[in-house]
């Protein structure tokens, strides 16, 4: 299982952003996307998401593959923390939202409306979906936003158990997610020439 | 010239008269965003060009 | 599947909106409009039928940026988009919880609110079927009008504005099947046209809305 | 050599702008022509009286809110097809103008309608269907509007065209039989027998030439005018502004 | 408070909502009436005045929930709350702006939609002048169920339902003096109650939207 | 100019979260609170901007002295980015708008409409609104979620200035702000005892 990217260019509201980007992620591994705020990390991971795509360039590997966060936590504020978790997990075909509530210390908040939550709380539980997906590559955006130390550990905790079942993870990040042994890719050299896009080469 | 419409010069008229007025619009429109465009394009063609 | 129907029949149910909003508005505007035609019930039950079908279409106009512009906006849309569900499945079921927080209700309110307008007796049977064979055809329209305008800042209005030329056909032949019934003709035309309307729509119209949606999402 | 190198958008503008001189000569003569025609140097009518004038714009109008959004629907298909950006873009173009004359085919009967009926409207079914031709052709362009991507734009409107333009012959047919007609039937189609004299008849076929090729040199026009302003973005883009 | 209602103007111009979608749902009610009752002239005319008014206060009814939802939801209203301006001058801001995209379009597009209704001659000026005195009276109505929701998870139901009895004095009035007006009666007293109605919702009702809004916020 | 708040109690959703809580705030100086997530950070930060009322205990100095910025930023995705400062500085009767673009670096994007920014970009814009408040106490809820640290160091030089022209500020976080010289409270020790609210006490 190898999520390859090759020479993937993307672009956003008409603008190329990002061009010549390359990596590979293998098995068990952890790769860290860093660059100034814009650069494009939002719209990359979206890219390899599937969301959106790419202007060139090839994502192979990722086909029903990736369990993606973005910035917005996908949470109903009026269903419960269980409910919310329950249905992502059916929605993936799965039943076990227990361990996902212990991992990331949810059990008190159980029966508790999402919209009741605190910043960092809603935040914990946005990541503790990921774990009733059952896909192999988590494609996370900012995931430590709001956490505090404690919770921050408890992901990276979360990840590193994931990473050795054999799962990977590709994350964007400015703060320090508490993953020293994760590879770091910066973004900056791949800011794209100014040009327009493909689709409007016709017109040039 | 006139012609006798009758009864109906009010009808009449204020056909030809809505045609007239619409039609001028959409076209004085449309060649006013051409010429805008056009002149927008050229600008940036000639800063290129230099 | 299962699990999104019932989620957002939840939803619906919890947050309001849904559930409710369909049906209060359809009371609101039979209630309403004695006040502005005035109260002559003579008046009244003639335009009995078509202002309850009326009721119920707007009644379904509103609800409809609840379908997919929530979802968008938290964005439980991206990730459903990711997850294994086919989206013509997804659209479907979204057409089919509006159907059910919405077009069933409106359904079964619809005798009650009758008695408010002076229905006459006959055309009771006759709104009620129209509107349960029309109001399926109304979700689906609507879905293929949230999936359109999902994520566009002015979507609500631009929503309102696309979807309700479609919903024309349906109107008047839903309407048409009420009236006929409430003078006692026959109306076994404009019921099979409308039948017809409601399978040949929720047939042909789901790929149509998941094709845009994906174009939306991107 | 294919019809298809027209759709490259320099080739495009190239070649209409040959053209276009040509379109709109033509155009503005058929026009002022047959509008003075038909509106001095015709008869009154024994039974409508001056009022037959307004058919020398009523018709004309009329046919081209039609047959502009038969040319969008074929434009739409073209691009989702083809995927070529001129065909998008034309599609685009014709809207407005398409919009303009369903106006005027709205107004000129309304005023035709008040001496005639005794009624500006009356729910019938070809005005009725023509009131909700115009609320498509409001909503499509509404969606142009309201979405910045160019491509999703395209994508979306084709769409939205071909699925419009089955629920309008749905809304003709469902219309036709939920009220009955006031209006005229088909007093143009070749195959009934000469039912309008060829005093009428000459000065309307003039006008309606008119009106096409204002049509086309309009669309062509506005064509031009979305390249261009497309071709400016793109050159704005590669400079790293906009 | 000129900042304010510059802004909230130029969001409803650009973000829509606010601008059109009063009109377009006037718009859409009044072509849909016909398909539902039937084309007959006649019947069209008699509940042409009322069908007019339903279709303006149902337009504005919809489009009360953007006057304070969207400023909740981004957080701007916390803001506001704690910038110097006084709570009654935003809620009459606020109230201002909504007639003005809401109320006005659809006082002057009365007459034109009249048209298609088959209005009676003598009826045009007393749609035009009742809404004009009416419309302000549902924008202060509305801001206050607004800020009575504001927040509310199920807002948009729960205000329908609040502010649909606050409305009936008005539409009352209202319709009354246009139906007057289309049967050529004398239309003194309506609408005298009417502005009366008008003033004086207008004079105290903002100082209570405040109160409710304040304990909302908090 | 001193905010003072003594012996705070704050509740949410019918639950008391903190009690006890005292503090100063003098001229020029900076104040952070920290505590893991769900402690009330956002809630006592509302009560002082007067958001809330508290439920126990007084504010002082804080009445028409205060620029919240919360976990949302308050901005208009239709409007761009100096239509939505200008609006804000008009609100509080100042015109200048050009100082915060600047000091914000978000002069290449002036024009750019908000919704189309990324992540940290608007929260750049959200930061630079406190600016055109004129305003001389900062509450700031988690002010460098998203941000990269270019820009943190933006928003630590933002608030070090507005401190020497003596104002001051609040500031719940818990990653680094860049702004050493801040003085820390920790919320931990004013977690409120498991208890029901004064004003259902009549029920007890
Ligand atoms: C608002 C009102 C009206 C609308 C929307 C309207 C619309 C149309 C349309 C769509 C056509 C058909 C073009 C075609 O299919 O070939 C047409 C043709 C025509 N209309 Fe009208 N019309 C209106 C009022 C009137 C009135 C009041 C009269 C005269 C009494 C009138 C006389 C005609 C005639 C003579 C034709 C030509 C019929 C033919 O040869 O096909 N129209 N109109
Ligand atoms: N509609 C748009 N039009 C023009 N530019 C846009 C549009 N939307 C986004 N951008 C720009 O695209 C760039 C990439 O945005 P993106 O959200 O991918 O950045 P990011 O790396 O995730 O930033 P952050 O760290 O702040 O989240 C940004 O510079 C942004 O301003
Ligand atoms: N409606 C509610 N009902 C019950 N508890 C609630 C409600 N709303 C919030 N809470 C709880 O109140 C506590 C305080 O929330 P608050 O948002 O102030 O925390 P915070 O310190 O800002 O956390 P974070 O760092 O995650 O932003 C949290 O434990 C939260 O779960
Ligand atoms: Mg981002
Ligand atoms: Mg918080």
């Amino acid at each position: 299982m190898i999520l390859s990217v090759r020479d993937l260019a993307v672009t956003r509201g008409g603008l190329a952003i990002l061009e010549g980007v390359s990596f590979d992620l293998a098995a068990g591994e952890a790769l860290v996307l860093r660059g100034p705020n814009g650069i494009g990390k939002t719209t990359l991971l979206r890219s390899v998401a599937g969301l959106q795509p790419p202007e060139q360039g090839t994502v192979t590997g990722a086909e029903d593959q990736i369990a993606y966060a973005g910035h917005s936590d996908g949470l109903k504020a009026m269903l419960s923390v269980t409910e919310n978790l329950r249905f992502w997990a059916s929605v993936f075909g799965l039943t076990d939202i227990e361990s996902a509530l212990v991992a990331f210390d949810l059990t008190e908040l159980r029966s508790r409306m999402a919209g009741a939550l605190s910043a960092g709380q809603k935040r914990r539980l946005g990541l503790a979906r990921l774990m009733v997906t059952g896909r192999p590559i988590w494609v996370l955006d900012e995931p430590t936003v709001s956490l505090d130390a404690a919770s921050v550990a408890l992901f990276a905790e979360a990840v590193r158990t994931h990473l050795q079942q054999g799962g990977s993870a590709l994350m964007a990040t400015h703060i320090d997610l508490g993953l020293e042994e994760a590879r770091v890719l910066d973004l900056t050299p791949f800011k794209a020439a100014p040009r327009a896009r493909q689709m409007d080469e016709a017109f040039l | 010239m006139m012609p006798d419409l009758g009864k109906y010069a009010f009808a009449v008229l204020s056909s030809y008269g809505v045609t007239i007025v619409l039609l001028s619009v959409i076209v004085l429109a449309s060649v006013r965003r051409a010429r805008k465009v056009r002149a927008a394009l050229d600008e940036i063609e000639n800063r290129r060009g230099k | 599947m299962r699990a999104l129907l019932i989620r957002d029949l939840m939803l619906a149910i919890r947050a309001g909106g849904g559930f409710g909003l369909g049906l209060a508005f359809f009371l609101i505007v039979t209630v309403l409009v004695p006040f502005g035609v005035g109260p002559q019930t003579e008046l009244l039950s003639r335009i009995a039928p078509g202002i309850l079908w009326i009721g119920a279409l707007l009644a379904c106009l509103l609800s409809l940026d609840r379908i997919l512009a929530l979802d968008w906006e938290d964005g439980s849309l991206d990730l459903l988009a990711t997850a294994p569900l086919p989206m013509e499945g997804i659209v479907t079921i979204k057409a089919l919880a509006h159907w059910i927080t919405t077009g069933l209700p409106l359904v079964l309110a619809a005798p009650v609110l009758g008695v408010l307008l002076s229905l006459p007796i006959p055309a009771y049977q006759w709104v009620v079927i129209s509107l349960a064979v029309g109001t399926p055809a109304l979700s689906v329209i609507g879905t293929f009008g949230a999936a359109l305008t999902v994520g566009i800042k002015r979507g609500g209005l631009l929503m309102s504005l696309l979807v309700l030329p479609l919903y024309v056909p349906t109107l008047i032949f839903g309407a048409e099947v009420a009236r006929r019934g409430a003078e006692g003709l026959t109306v076994q035309s404009p019921l099979l046209l409308l039948a017809g309307i409601s399978f040949g729509v929720m047939a042909l119209l789901p790929f149509a809305s998941a094709a845009v949606l994906r174009i939306n999402l991107r | 050599m294919s019809l298809w190198e027209y759709a490259n958008p320099v080739k495009f503008i190239r070649t209409t702008d040959k053209v276009l001189p040509w379109v709109w000569t033509l155009a503005g003569l058929c026009l002022v022509s047959g509008l003075v025609w038909g509106f001095f140097f015709t008869p009154n009518d024994f039974r409508q009286g001056s009022t037959v004038k307004i058919i020398y714009i009523h018709v004309p109008s009329a046919l081209m809110a039609i047959n502009a959004w038969l040319m969008m629907l074929v434009a739409s298909l073209i691009w989702i097809v083809r995927r070529h950006h001129v065909s998008a873009l034309a599609a685009r173009a014709a809207a407005p103008v398409g919009a303009a004359m369903t106006v005027i085919a709205l107004a000129t009967g309304a005023f035709w309608g008040q001496p005639m009926w005794g009624t500006w409207w009356a729910w019938d079914p070809r005005l009725t269907s023509f009131l909700i031709l115009f609320l498509f052709y409001l909503g499509y362009m509404a969606l142009w509007e309201a979405i910045e991507d160019d491509d999703t734009a395209a994508d979306l409107t084709s769409i939205l065209c071909l699925v419009g333009s089955v629920f309008a012959i749905l809304s003709r047919y469902a219309v036709n039989f939920w009220n009955q007609g006031l209006h005229q039937g088909a007093t143009l189609s070749l195959d009934k027998e000469e039912n309008i004299s060829d005093v009428f008849w000459f000065p309307l076929l003039v006008c309606i030439a008119g009106f096409v090729l204002l049509f086309i040199a309009l669309v062509f026009l506005r064509t031009q005018t979305e390249i261009r302003a497309r071709r400016t973005r793109a050159l704005l883009a590669r400079e790293g502004q906009a």
